[in-house]
């Protein structure tokens, strides 16, 4: 059979996000692809530099739809540290619990999305059903289901009440009880292991070398997490462990999620039983001195990071927004090549690729789109964004 | 072997590329040149174990404009590289041959920014549509949408 | 063999969806619905409209007299909100001095009234 | 049988079209009612796969540039009119009137008739997504389509007839096949799934992968039929594993009363096709889609051989046993 292009996305039921594989394939099997990476440019960096700091937050909160705490805290704990702020225990605790709330949800999307397509839509069905309860709690303690607006400059916006604290400890045994479910679930289903075994592996090189970011990295022995690394909020008085897997493949970051979800139940409730009393924020200026910081944030897709100046005004000079998609996108289509197309939807749902992050930069609308890798050829990293003179085949 | 790796060292490691300071307890900043670039990156993925690049940042602080490249080792130090490039004439060499993820950080800078990455395998529009008028850089200090100028098929009203 | 377990268990409760016009969802009294402005508390600082960061506040004409801090104060300006451009981030409710806007549990964007789409 | 009324009756109103795409349809409701149950969600009402019939029927039919559009057009009547015809020779409520020996062979035969069709409008639709979903339909088809004619075939060699009817008639005199062939009774479940591209094995209509292969460019009254195609195989293959397997509407005692006779057996053709479409969406439901070269390492090292052994076992039993 001759090779055949076929074009996933933007508009593609696997991929529901403005992205755009031209996949060149021969029968069943990759030959090469080619990336476009997206299709909508929203400048919120240019719009972040001409707002103040408060009017700032629920704009980088709208970066992403799933992480909408990561960048605000990122930003904000950036921010607070130029100012040479403390905040307060109390606040920190609450935004870990946000956190690992929001962590808990996107990785119980993540599983359903996986599960999804594969085609096993009724694990989808559960992770969502599931999902519900950590939404609700998330709805209960900041008022909104996604963009929760718990952060400010200082502190949180909103404290949490016993009768909150109670009622979301009162979750947890429910969802500790479905996410030991959903372990055995994923080592016993037999589909499920066999669409998500051996596909779209990875060694420890290949990720370093490719800049691979969160659990795409950690599923493949790389033992880098930022909030134990480089401990913000209250990870450094949290128990917790970072969970890491050798495996490399789709079902190694299967395994990694799942076991993130553990700990971060077990985060969740060592905050809420340990919280802190005392006020929930700290007075602020409102300028911040000149300065610059990467700050850098373990989101539920892998490392974020922002880049903040300030220039002793009450605005930012520039934040530059490192999203974890971006990183990841190198690694996944090295991952693509050689692998069969029916296992596409898989791998690139394994590196749970948030366009919404990372096309915040662009519009892409190209005809002539980049030959990105020579024929037969694999995909290197450096190939990945073409080589001059392959623009025609 | 990482355990010999702390701030001093790296400090004492990098001193003949520039400018070496410590700005946080885990962070290192070089302010080195163009040129120098290469090597100090090569020597801090020799001797200081660097294996992964965090981010490229890029800013425009008028007259110039930063590129700054944010290293970490498993030592969980960043090692930041600052360059400073005219405005006038940006072009700085890739480093996207020695650390492949740079590539796609290099073509975000190159469209946001116009800073032309000499070597690079393909600086294309990455971020910007097609129909993006040229020598338009968004992100530039200086930039303001163009009355009649049309940006992926939409014209900025202003107001 | 969960699977299957959890899938007969399933089959023999009731499904968790809840039929939404007929039953209502809860929704808790934190939620961040519609922006509501109590002009008997409001005394036209137009702080709201400052931070609001969609800018959707503005501050119209509204005379009127106000009971503040035990003086009666004149006043001229009241804030008005554009509903349905509001991301209902709540940074109102947050900076207002005196609690007078606020955002109601209710659903922002629905109803039958012509007043409800400006505040 | 003789008389033309009650053949026209037959054919047309009570087991053929009228009740069969009725059943068709309220089987298709069931499905999706038991997975969404499965899944805690509320499901379709029970006139879904009717007014989604209807709502199809009456839009536009769009042809693809290029398409030959008489062979688009004449695809899915000609598969509706094949897996029909099917059911007409699989005894509902008593014996088929219409069977005579081997109509047993000539029902697997029009059954596999849509996997051909299919492939065909992949292979005319010329779209990618098509193409790539008719060759994976016609692969699938080499696939499983040997141990479901073998798990098929076996009851005929048990009860010495290849016609449907005699195979149920001798299972009212002996006992029920599913006893004596469960191997070939799951592979003839699996292969059913298989046939009507049901998860594990909807490999060619792969909705995150390919948008849904063949059926991307089929739109309005094609697409509806091809749906009631699909739906109508459902009934029909679960009613010939019924009569092969479970004794179809036989009951091992009569009444005097034909009448009731009749009831009865058509009650426990229902209950019958019911239950076997519980496993089917059971199935459905518990698993995720395999990879074609999965399957076809799967379907040929076990469900193959599986059916052979099933073979096997049978040609010693008749030896053994039947055979005088």
């Amino acid at each position: 059979m001759p090779e055949v292009v076929i074009p996933i996305g933007p508009q593609h039921p696997a991929l529901k996000e403005p992205v755009n594989f031209r996949v060149i394939a021969d029968g069943e099997k990759i030959v090469r692809l080619e990336l476009d990476l997206s299709y909508n440019h929203r400048g919120i960096e240019k719009a972040a530099e001409q707002r103040n700091f408060i009017r700032v937050l629920p704009l980088l909160e709208r970066v992403c739809g799933i992480c909408s705490h990561s960048h605000a805290t990122a930003f904000a704990k950036g921010i607070e540290e130029i100012m040479g702020l403390e905040i307060p225990p109390r606040a920190r605790y609450i935004r870990t619990i946000i956190a690992e709330l929001e962590r808990m949800h996107s990785h119980l999307l993540w599983l359903g999305v996986a599960a999804h397509e594969i085609g096993f839509n009724t694990l989808f069905m559960w992770t969502w059903r599931d999902r519900e309860a950590v939404q609700d709690t998330l709805e209960e303690m900041s008022g909104n289901r996604v963009h929760y607006g718990m952060n400010e400059i200082g502190g949180v916006r909103c404290d949490l009440t016993a009768a909150q604290v109670t009622a979301a400890l009162s979750r947890l045994p429910v969802l500790e009880e479905r996410i030991k479910q959903y372990i055995d679930m994923v080592n016993s289903q037999e589909t499920l292991l066999i669409r998500f075994r051996g596909i779209g592996r990875m060694s420890r090189e290949e990720a370093l070398k490719y800049g691979a970011v969160g659990p795409t990295a950690r599923a493949s022995g790389v033992d880098y997490d930022v909030r134990r690394d480089d401990p913000y909020l209250a990870y450094a008085e949290v128990p917790w462990n970072v969970v890491t897997d050798t495996l490399g493949d789709v079902y190694g970051r299967t395994r990694v999620r799942i076991g993130e979800l553990w700990e971060s139940t077990q985060i969740v409730r060592y905050c809420l039983e340990n919280l802190p009393e005392g006020p929930i924020r700290v007075d602020t200026p409102k300028n911040a001195p000149k300065g610059e910081i990467l700050s850098r944030y373990e989101a539920p897709r892998g490392e974020l990071a922002h880049y903040i100046r300030t220039n002793g005004t009450d605005r930012v000079e520039r934040v530059d927004i490192r999203t974890p998609t971006l990183a990841n996108w190198t690694s996944v289509a090295m991952c693509l090549v050689n692998q069969n197309i029916a296992d596409i939807p898989v791998i690139v749902a394994a590196i749970d690729p948030c366009l919404s992050c990372t096309s915040r930069l662009t519009v892409v609308n190209r005809r002539d789109r980049p030959r990105v890798a020579g024929p037969h050829t694999p995909l290197s990293g450096n190939r990945l964004f073409g080589r001059k003179g392959e623009d025609s085949p | 072997m990482t355990g010999t790796v702390t701030p001093e060292t790296i400090q004492e490691m990098l001193r003949d590329f520039g400018t070496v300071e410590q700005v946080r307890k885990n962070r290192i900043r070089v302010s080195t040149v163009p040129g120098r670039l290469h090597d100090a990156i090569m020597t801090s993925q020799a001797v200081l174990f660097v294996d992964r690049l965090i981010t490229i940042s890029a800013v425009d602080n008028g007259e110039t404009f930063e590129l700054l490249y944010h290293l970490i080792g498993p030592h969980r130090i960043i090692i930041t590289f600052v360059l400073n490039i005219p405005r006038n004439s940006p072009v700085t060499p890739t480093v996207s041959d020695i650390l492949p993820p740079a590539g796609i950080y290099e073509r975000q800078i190159h469209d946001l920014f116009g800073i032309t990455f000499g070597g690079h395998p393909g600086l294309k529009k990455l971020m910007l549509n097609e129909d993006w008028p040229e020598n338009e850089h968004p992100l530039r200090k200086d930039w303001k949408p163009g009355p009649d100028t049309f940006y992926g098929g939409i014209k900025v009203e202003r107001s | 063999m969960s699977v299957l377990r959890e899938m007969i268990e399933n089959l023999l409760s009731r499904p968790v969806t809840i039929l939404y016009p007929w039953a209502k969802v809860p929704i808790p009294a934190t939620f961040r619905g519609r922006v509501a402005i109590s002009d008997d508390k409001c005394i036209g600082c137009s702080k709201c409209s400052l931070v609001c960061p969609a800018q959707v506040i503005s501050m119209i004409d509204g005379p009127r007299e106000v009971e503040f801090k035990g003086k009666t104060l004149d006043r001229k300006k009241r804030p008005q909100v554009k509903v349905f451009k509001c991301i209902r981030c709540g940074l109102c409710e947050r900076h207002c001095p005196t609690g007078a806007i606020t955002l109601s549990p209710e659903l922002s964007q629905t109803g039958t009234d012509r007043e409800i789409l400006v505040t | 049988m003789t008389d033309p009324v009650f053949t026209l009756l037959y054919i047309f109103i009570f087991p053929g079209f009228v009740f069969l795409v009725a059943y068709a349809l309220f089987l298709s409701f069931l499905d999706r009612k038991i997975a969404a149950r499965m899944q805690q969600r509320v499901g379709p009402p029970f006139y879904q796969p009717f007014a989604d019939f209807i709502k199809m029927l009456g839009k536009e039919v769009i042809d693809p540039d290029g398409v030959d559009r008489r062979l688009f057009d004449a695809i899915p009547p000609v598969v509706l009119a094949a897996v029909m015809t099917a059911f007409l020779y699989i005894p509902v409520i008593g014996y088929s009137p219409l069977a005579f020996p081997g109509d047993l062979v000539m029902v697997l035969y029009l059954l596999a008739l849509p996997t051909i069709a299919l492939f065909l409008l992949g292979w005319l639709s010329r779209n990618i997504f098509s193409a790539i979903g008719g060759i994976r339909a016609v692969t699938q088809l080499f696939i499983y389509e040997v141990p479901f004619f073998l798990a098929l075939l076996t009851p005929a060699i048990m009860a010495g007839s290849w016609s449907i009817s005699e195979i149920v008639l001798w299972q009212q005199h002996n006992l029920w096949l599913v006893f004596l062939q469960p191997i070939g009774f799951i592979v003839a479940l699996i292969g059913l799934q298989a046939k009507l591209e049901r998860t594990p094995f909807d490999i060619p209509e792969a909705e995150t992968e390919i948008i849904a292969g063949p059926w991307t460019e089929l739109t309005g009254r094609r697409l509806a039929l091809m749906h009631l195609t699909t739906e109508i195989s459902l009934v029909t293959g679960s009613a010939l594993i019924a009569a092969l397997f479970l004794g179809g509407p036989m009951i091992p005692w009569t009444f005097s009363d034909p009448w009731l006779n009749g009831a009865v057996g058509f009650s426990l053709f229902l209950a019958k096709t019911l239950a076997i479409l519980l496993i089917l969406s059971s199935i459905k439901a518990a698993t995720g889609r395999f990879r074609i070269d999965q399957l076809n390492e799967i379907g040929w090292k076990y469900i193959a051989s599986a059916a052979l052994v099933q073979v096997g076992i049978v040609l010693v039993i008749n030896y053994l046993w039947v055979t005088p």
